[in-house]
């Protein structure tokens, strides 16, 4: 919060607001309601929810505490902030587990009305933070929510479970005031969502406009404050995605644009059921979903679809695709298009299920028995994931290979304004089914100018031939034996997927094309890395910063960008695999990791810390 | 349809030569299914034979079809997606005891539960052949192989009863050396709409051999099988003169006279599961043909069905629609 | 043995929050089992507890004993390896429908077929509840869920027709809610020598509440279910007025009096198969209880008894001779 | 074969034969002879069977075909030879598929009885061989030995398939004869094996006889040869060894220097089948051999065995190796001893599942979910894999650690003279189980010196503790959430493994401790990497190897050594995986990949000429 002088409605350049309370408050949707808001006044927006682990825990209690943060802002924006701004806790539980987030001299709006005894016992607390000093350094705001509820609702009939509902829009309200934001678009939100019981539509306005009246009357704050429109956004239309969605909406994109029907396999996995169960709900595109008895059902199947002619697509996380491994070496052996997706989480093993992590990048690229070259790329935001989506149908299809996307709990769960892109910007890249037998007779294992093979779809007369996994004679596929033809093959592969760094571009550097450092990074640490090397730089700080997509093969001119810096820090949410890879490809230049395994995004903080200690070493 | 008259087995027969051990019973299922093949009226680029890994699951190279040798034990996920990737496709699983009943036998279950319109060819030999003669989930207690010097301590999987368990649609058995027989039961799997789960008694002459001898083998089979055919009583014995007849759950030797009449397609697959239980029983005859037929909506049907009906309520799928579904704003 | 007396159902609680929703029917297993263990006589440090991965598997962490959470669909597996490796302890599983039949399908069929000395408990609440609500391989046909919006397509297992017809020799089935029977069948179980697998229909409130409310809820309970109690008739109803019999393969609802005699230890699994059938049947009550008991030698067992026989035989390995078995020659 | 004066009885250092026949012949047997008798009279051996692939072709087919070879030296060697001096082929298509590996000039003895018009056409050839000039070049000896066993056996009762069956012994004798060799091992082996049917041991000695007359009478050979016993073997008391048996009696001697019950969960796959099969024979050492339904359920149900309190160990080769991954991370999660056994063979998927390769290192050392790493060995000879399994069960008792020993198809099915360690030679490595209550409570994820975690076995009373795959806390082992704690366990896991170079001595350097090149080896290219350093050193060439058994971490002390040389050549069946690792480990050094990707060893000539390719540039 970069203040200025303004008295009464104060402009500030972004902000971060925690709404945090029982699984059972209804938090994600209030943040839903502020960010789509933010959103239609011109904000960027970041935001991030942070849902409690995989079981319900019982209400009131720590396990059991959800959240939603949203960062909105008057300029471009990279990731849903370190810290809040604004902490609204509906419970103890939600106060103390998010407390120590919170920047000091933040505001903390807290729900007295669930502050008894027992409820601090449920959030295994001994003494009563609101009396203890725990919260000394922050600006608190104690209102009673329950019984302000109550009373703005009484005369509506409504049950007191039904009122007590409410009280997520109340909270809604006052942050509506208190940052100056119109109400319009929630109310049309809630006259359609509940369209089938008005009366709760009613008293969720009341209950809103009873919060943005408190703020008005009770003087609660010394001001409001106002965000500016973000003026440097580029125009077009916008909506709110979170990262599975995008990847799912792409894959259905990419599947379009090869002109293929998309054929899904999957086995449910968090964090990448999302995934599957938005593709479970596009079947007027087309799309087959097929939840499998496990993940090796899973991309068998969805191999098999594309030997029968469909876009193959699997979805999973990091146990899952452990199990995909042999059938890879399958899809690799065949040279039939494939799309794995992994949405990465906390490991080794089960792990942290819920949390994120980017600790699957080996297993990517180098993880299969033989020599199983596959294409690697990584999403580095929620939108981006459609991009990614499509970028990997493109090269499946085009080189008749799989390609695994790298996703994970961050992206897939985050959400950001995503510019929707006009049809035309999307390049078709239409499969070429192999139709009439050639002169001289099909060869399945002939290839053309890309290395791919012809692609023939059973059912189509005169092209009956076998596939599979056993070692292929060049040309025909028939099997065999034999040493050379067998070296020959693992060649031709892996120069196959080593020549789709033909097609991608040399990503661009941000900021000085050379100096001192450079950042590397890759997947969901972009948001992080952008953020903390424009702060720098606004600082005068020359460091510069460069975020790949493809991670294999790694796209041209990397070793002329690394020449041009004397040091290279790969940040990283694993203990530096990345920087490994890179060592291992351009020994002659120096990489330092930088690792983060906590199941947690960087802070940028910790990024601008890292790189000012380097620099002034 | 139009191809029907025009096919004949040797159009079957693909350009590779068959690598089976010379008296390996693989060599009769081929010849069998190349027959039947010419009699579905199939054209060649319709069909598509999917294996896994082992002997027998060689077998799509030598179809001239569309052929996926796959990997061990997953013929059956594979000819899943297939099928409901492209359901005019005739699919047909080719797979061992190994492969589908050890290793692959999660995916056999889901397929038979789900009835996906697959039809699976699971060549028993009751032993893995590839890997050189270990025991398999079929071999039976006491078994002495490569991996059980001192006999295999495992139970067997029956294949029949493992199949009725999963509520399979069609379930049936046969023989290598039975030809006819073979070539009954697999018109009769081929007509049948969802999955249809054949298990073949094969001969494995190595490390295996004479495993079905005292059932199979020629001059003793009349005496030693009795074949389930639906509507039929059930009869066997050269001399047709002996019957079988459930006594308080149990499978009991009567005259032909006294012999219960055969139905596969009874609501409950109670009686075709007690019939499976005869395989325990030396002293019974071993049950062939048709345990098992009875009709179900199939799988991949079932999911074309929910496209056609989502496009008729929500329309065809426009990506510029998709696109710009749930809440958008607009910066100028 | 010695610790029988003195040990209680407290014993069995261990230090760890229990972390499952509210209301969830975890808690009333959670609570029985502690119980059961209570009346066994085995000292805690013999019972090892050992899950895979879903809301029931997380069940190990609850009991003051050895566990071991696992893999998702495994545990059945590593099981079989705790019990092999020391078959003096009490090994029990505890598994989902998703966990024991999906992923972990192929296990389930294997241990149950070896007959490893393990009891297995599937809490079956038709539904993934730990990845927040898709079908599973026991939800009903047309079931909507997040990944099913309009109805899942496919066929459900029944998970006792699915054990049957793997071998197994206990098979058994209880409901959440009813403690005492399930008491008396966890009792049965863990006297079993042998694979017990039991069923428990358990309610998911958070995803698929009242799933078992037709036949389990307690005012309907006794009308819509029969107990499958060992040497008992097939009486069922809250007056204990009516029967099951079996006619013509299909079981049908009859007088108390004219009832059919239960048994769970017959030499074919074909009646507790065609009891297993009722399932499908909405008009027929719900069978629970004992579906099948028989005795057979187990695996683990067998395992040891030929290491014994070796050594016996053989004498006990010694490494010197092992070394030096073969051709030998030396070089001085 | 260096040839010297003498006109009688020629000495050779070293002569390599291959028996090539129809996989009915008995050519396995043969070779076994052979090779047992010149291990008695004391030379140095080196064995490799060839046997055709998974099923068996029909009769006097190409891939029918079976061999046998064997060298025999009178110095020390490391390889099988790369070509045969000596073919005996025994019909068309052992002939057509053998003799271009033949060295030019050397012998050939074919058994004309076999080449009929018909068998010529089973054998695919258009004309015979043995008129149409192919065998030019070569020293041919054509006899007829399907006569000339006939006639031997003559009265003798037996059948003519009964009297074909002695052929392979006949030419036994003759190459008996040729060398110079004894007949008594044979005889007395002849005995025991038939001594229930001793009509057949005096038929096959017969045969032998014969052909060892033959050679004394036709005067087929312009005279015999003699390699002198090798006087550099250390002494002591040897055994010919197949890889897989070493294998397997290392398990049996790892799990009894630890004190455990060794308990395999497997499943068959070539080339690892063997393991299993040797160690099901094992009973009366305790040892539980579970023939698995899957690789999965077999890995599971080995640690569920070390849970237990068993040496859980699992053996598979590369498409089940994939399918264990899920479960090595529960492996590295939970802290238990596990050893993992992975026979390499060609890939990727099926592969060339009878052929060798060394492409599954990326895999063993980076290929799971997360961060999970494991120390990864391998073996170098057959005999070494012996030693190697000791030592992959050291680690990971010691470690409390799954840990990987690779193998691959060549040393599985070759054989060595293995000189039998004393049991004194064998450090004992005694696991050592938390058998009390500690004072303050158990804590199953403290740690020792080693940062190993203490083992309780359930059965122990006190000690009920419950682990699983989430996060553990540090010391108490209960589930944890906790961002530090995951990074902590993150590092203390990887640190623990890289801590096992502390207990692993840096590998010797053969010849020069500095030069030009250093040819560094993993793996099976042991042999043929040090014949061909060897010889070029006794040719005056400055090259040194180093051999490297531990793969993962790598040993202490490479650094030093690698800077004494200016580059480093890592020849490899693979298209570069161990010099990738390198090249990250130490991209100061300069690493020269040289790839063979055939299914086949190197050869001791390929290597010599790369080498010297390189140090004439
Ligand atoms: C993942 C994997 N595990 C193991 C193998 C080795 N393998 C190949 S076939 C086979 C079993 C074959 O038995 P079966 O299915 O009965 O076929 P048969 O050879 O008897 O026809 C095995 C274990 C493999 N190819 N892949
Ligand atoms: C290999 C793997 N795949 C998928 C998952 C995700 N997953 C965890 S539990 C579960 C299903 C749980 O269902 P069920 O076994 O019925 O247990 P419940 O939660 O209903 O008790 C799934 C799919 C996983 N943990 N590991
Ligand atoms: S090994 Fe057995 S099953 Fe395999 S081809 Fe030979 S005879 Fe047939
Ligand atoms: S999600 Fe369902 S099964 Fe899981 S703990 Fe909650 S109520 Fe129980
Ligand atoms: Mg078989
Ligand atoms: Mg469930």
């Amino acid at each position: 919060m970069s203040q200025t002088q303004e008295p009464d409605v104060q402009p500030f350049e972004s902000v971060v607001i925690r709404f945090a309370g029982d699984s059972g408050d209804g938090m994600q949707i209030t943040g839903n309601q502020f960010t789509h808001t933010s959103a239609v006044i011109g904000n960027d927006l970041a935001t991030f929810p942070d849902y409690p682990a995989e079981i319900r825990a019982p209400a009131g209690t720590r396990p059991g505490v959800s959240g939603f943060q949203v960062r909105f802002s008057s300029s471009d924006i990279h990731t849903p902030g370190d810290q809040p701004d604004v902490l609204v806790a509906m419970n103890p539980a939600a106060l103390v587990v998010n407390i120590k987030d919170l920047r000091s001299g933040g505001i903390v709006v807290v729900n007295t009305g669930q502050f008894s005894e027992g409820d601090l016992r449920k959030a295994n607390l001994a003494t009563n933070p609101l009396v203890d000093g725990s919260l000394k350094g922050y600006r608190v705001l104690e209102i009673d929510i329950n019984q302000r509820v109550t009373e703005a609702l009484a005369g509506t009939g409504l049950t007191s479970k039904e009122v007590q509902r409410c009280k997520n829009f109340y909270t809604l309200g006052l942050m509506y005031w208190l940052y100056n934001r119109p109400l319009d678009t929630t109310l049309r939100w809630l006259d359609e969502k509940f369209a089938k019981r008005p009366e709760l539509a009613e008293a969720n306005k009341l209950a809103m406009q009873a919060g943005y009246n408190a703020g008005d009357i009770h003087e609660f704050f010394q001001g409001r404050y106002e965000v500016a429109p973000c003026t440097t956004l580029q125009k077009g239309t916008y909506r709110n995605i979170m990262g599975n969605e995008a990847t799912a909406i792409g894959l259905v994109a990419g599947a379009q644009l090869a002109g293929l029907q998309p054929f899904l396999g999957s086995y449910p996995i968090t964090p990448a059921s999302g995934i599957l169960e938005a593709l479970a709900g596009y079947k007027e595109f087309g799309v087959i979903t097929f939840q499998a008895e496990d993940e090796i059902a899973a991309i068998c199947a969805a191999l098999g679809s594309s030997y029968a002619g469909c876009l193959g697509i699997t979805t999973t996380s990091g146990p899952g695709m452990a199990l995909k491994t042999e059938a890879m070496g399958l899809a690799v052996a065949t040279e039939l298009p494939l799309v794995i997706v992994n949405v990465q989480r906390g490991g080794p093993s089960t792990g942290l299920p819920t949390k994120t992590e980017q600790a699957d990048l080996l297993q990517a690229i180098f993880g299969r028995n033989g020599e199983a070259p596959i294409p690697v790329l990584a999403a580095s935001t929620p939108a981006d994931a459609f991009d990614c989506a499509v970028e990997a149908c493109r090269i499946a299809v085009q080189y008749m290979t799989p390609v695994i996307l790298l996703s994970d709990g961050y992206i897939a769960n985050g959400a950001e304004p995503w510019r929707l892109p006009e049809l035309a910007e999307l390049r078709p890249f239409p499969a070429r089914f192999q139709q009439v037998v050639p002169e001289g007779g099909f060869l399945p294992f002939a290839r053309d100018e890309r290395l791919a093979r012809p692609w023939a779809r059973p059912g189509t007369p005169g092209l009956e031939h076998r596939i599979g996994g056993i070692e292929r004679a060049n040309l025909t596929g028939h099997l065999s034996y034999d040493p050379e033809n067998h070296e020959l093959m693992c060649k031709l592969r892996a120069q196959k997927v080593l020549g789709v760094r033909d097609s991608i571009p040399t990503p661009a550097v941000l900021g000085d094309e050379q100096g001192e450092l450079l950042v590397l990074g890759w997947g969901s640490t972009y948001g992080a890395i952008t953020s903390a090397v424009e702060e720098l730089r606004k600082d005068g700080v020359r460091v510069s910063a460069l975020h790949l997509r493809h991670l294999w093969p790694l796209p041209k001119g990397l070793d002329a960008i690394f020449a041009r810096f004397r040091s290279v820090l790969v940040p990283e949410m694993n203990l530096g695999q990345l920087a490994r890879v890179l060592r291992s490809e351009y020994p002659q230049h120096d990489f330092l990791g930088y690792s983060k395994v906590q199941g947690q995004p960087f802070r940028t903080s910790e990024l601008v810390r890292k790189i000012r200690t380097i620099l002034e070493q | 349809m139009a191809q029907q008259a025009t096919l004949s087995k040797k159009d079957f027969k693909s350009d590779q030569d068959v690598r089976w051990c010379p008296g390996c019973g693989d060599y009769a299922i081929l010849n069998c299914v190349q027959g039947v093949m010419a009699q579905l009226g199939v054209p060649r680029h319709q069909l598509c034979f999917v294996s896994g890994i082992g002997c027998s699951s060689r077998f799509p190279y030598y179809m001239n079809t569309y052929g996926f040798h796959t990997i061990h034990g997953r013929a059956t996920a594979f000819a899943t997606g297939i099928k409901s990737a492209n359901p005019e496709l005739s699919v047909w699983v080719v797979t061992g005891d190994g492969d589908g009943l050890s290793i692959g036998g999660n995916h056999m279950a889901h397929i038979l539960r789900r009835n996906v319109d697959v039809k699976i060819l699971l060549f028993n030999n009751e032993i893995y052949g590839l890997t050189k003669g270990q025991y398999s989930p079929t071999s039976p207690q006491g078994k002495k192989t490569k991996t059980s010097p001192m006999g295999s301590v495992d139970r067997p999987f029956d294949p029949v009863s493992f199949a009725l368990g999963c509520g399979a649609t069609f379930v049936a058995r046969t023989i290598d050396t039975h030809q006819k027989h073979m070539e009954q039961v697999l018109l009769a799997a081929a007509a049948h709409k969802g999955t249809a789960f054949v298990e073949i008694y094969q001969n494995c002459v190595i490390f295996n051999d004479g495993a079905f001898d005292t059932i199979a083998e020629k001059t003793v089979r009349e005496d030693h099988t009795v074949d389930l055919r639906p509507g039929q009583p059930l009869v066997f014995g050269k001399e047709h003169d002996k019957g079988i007849r459930i006594e308080s759950w149990e499978p009991r030797v009567c005259t032909a006279a006294q012999a219960e009449t055969w139905r596969a397609d009874l609501a409950s697959p109670g009686a075709a599961f007690v019939m499976a239980q005869m395989d325990a029983h030396p002293e019974l005859p071993r049950p062939i043909g048709i345990f098992r037929d009875v009709a179900a909506p199939t799988f991949d049907a079932g999911l074309h069905e929910q496209i056609q009906r989502a496009r008729a309520t929500r329309g065809s799928g426009s990506l510029e629609k998709l696109l710009h579904s749930g809440e958008t704003w607009t910066v100028a």
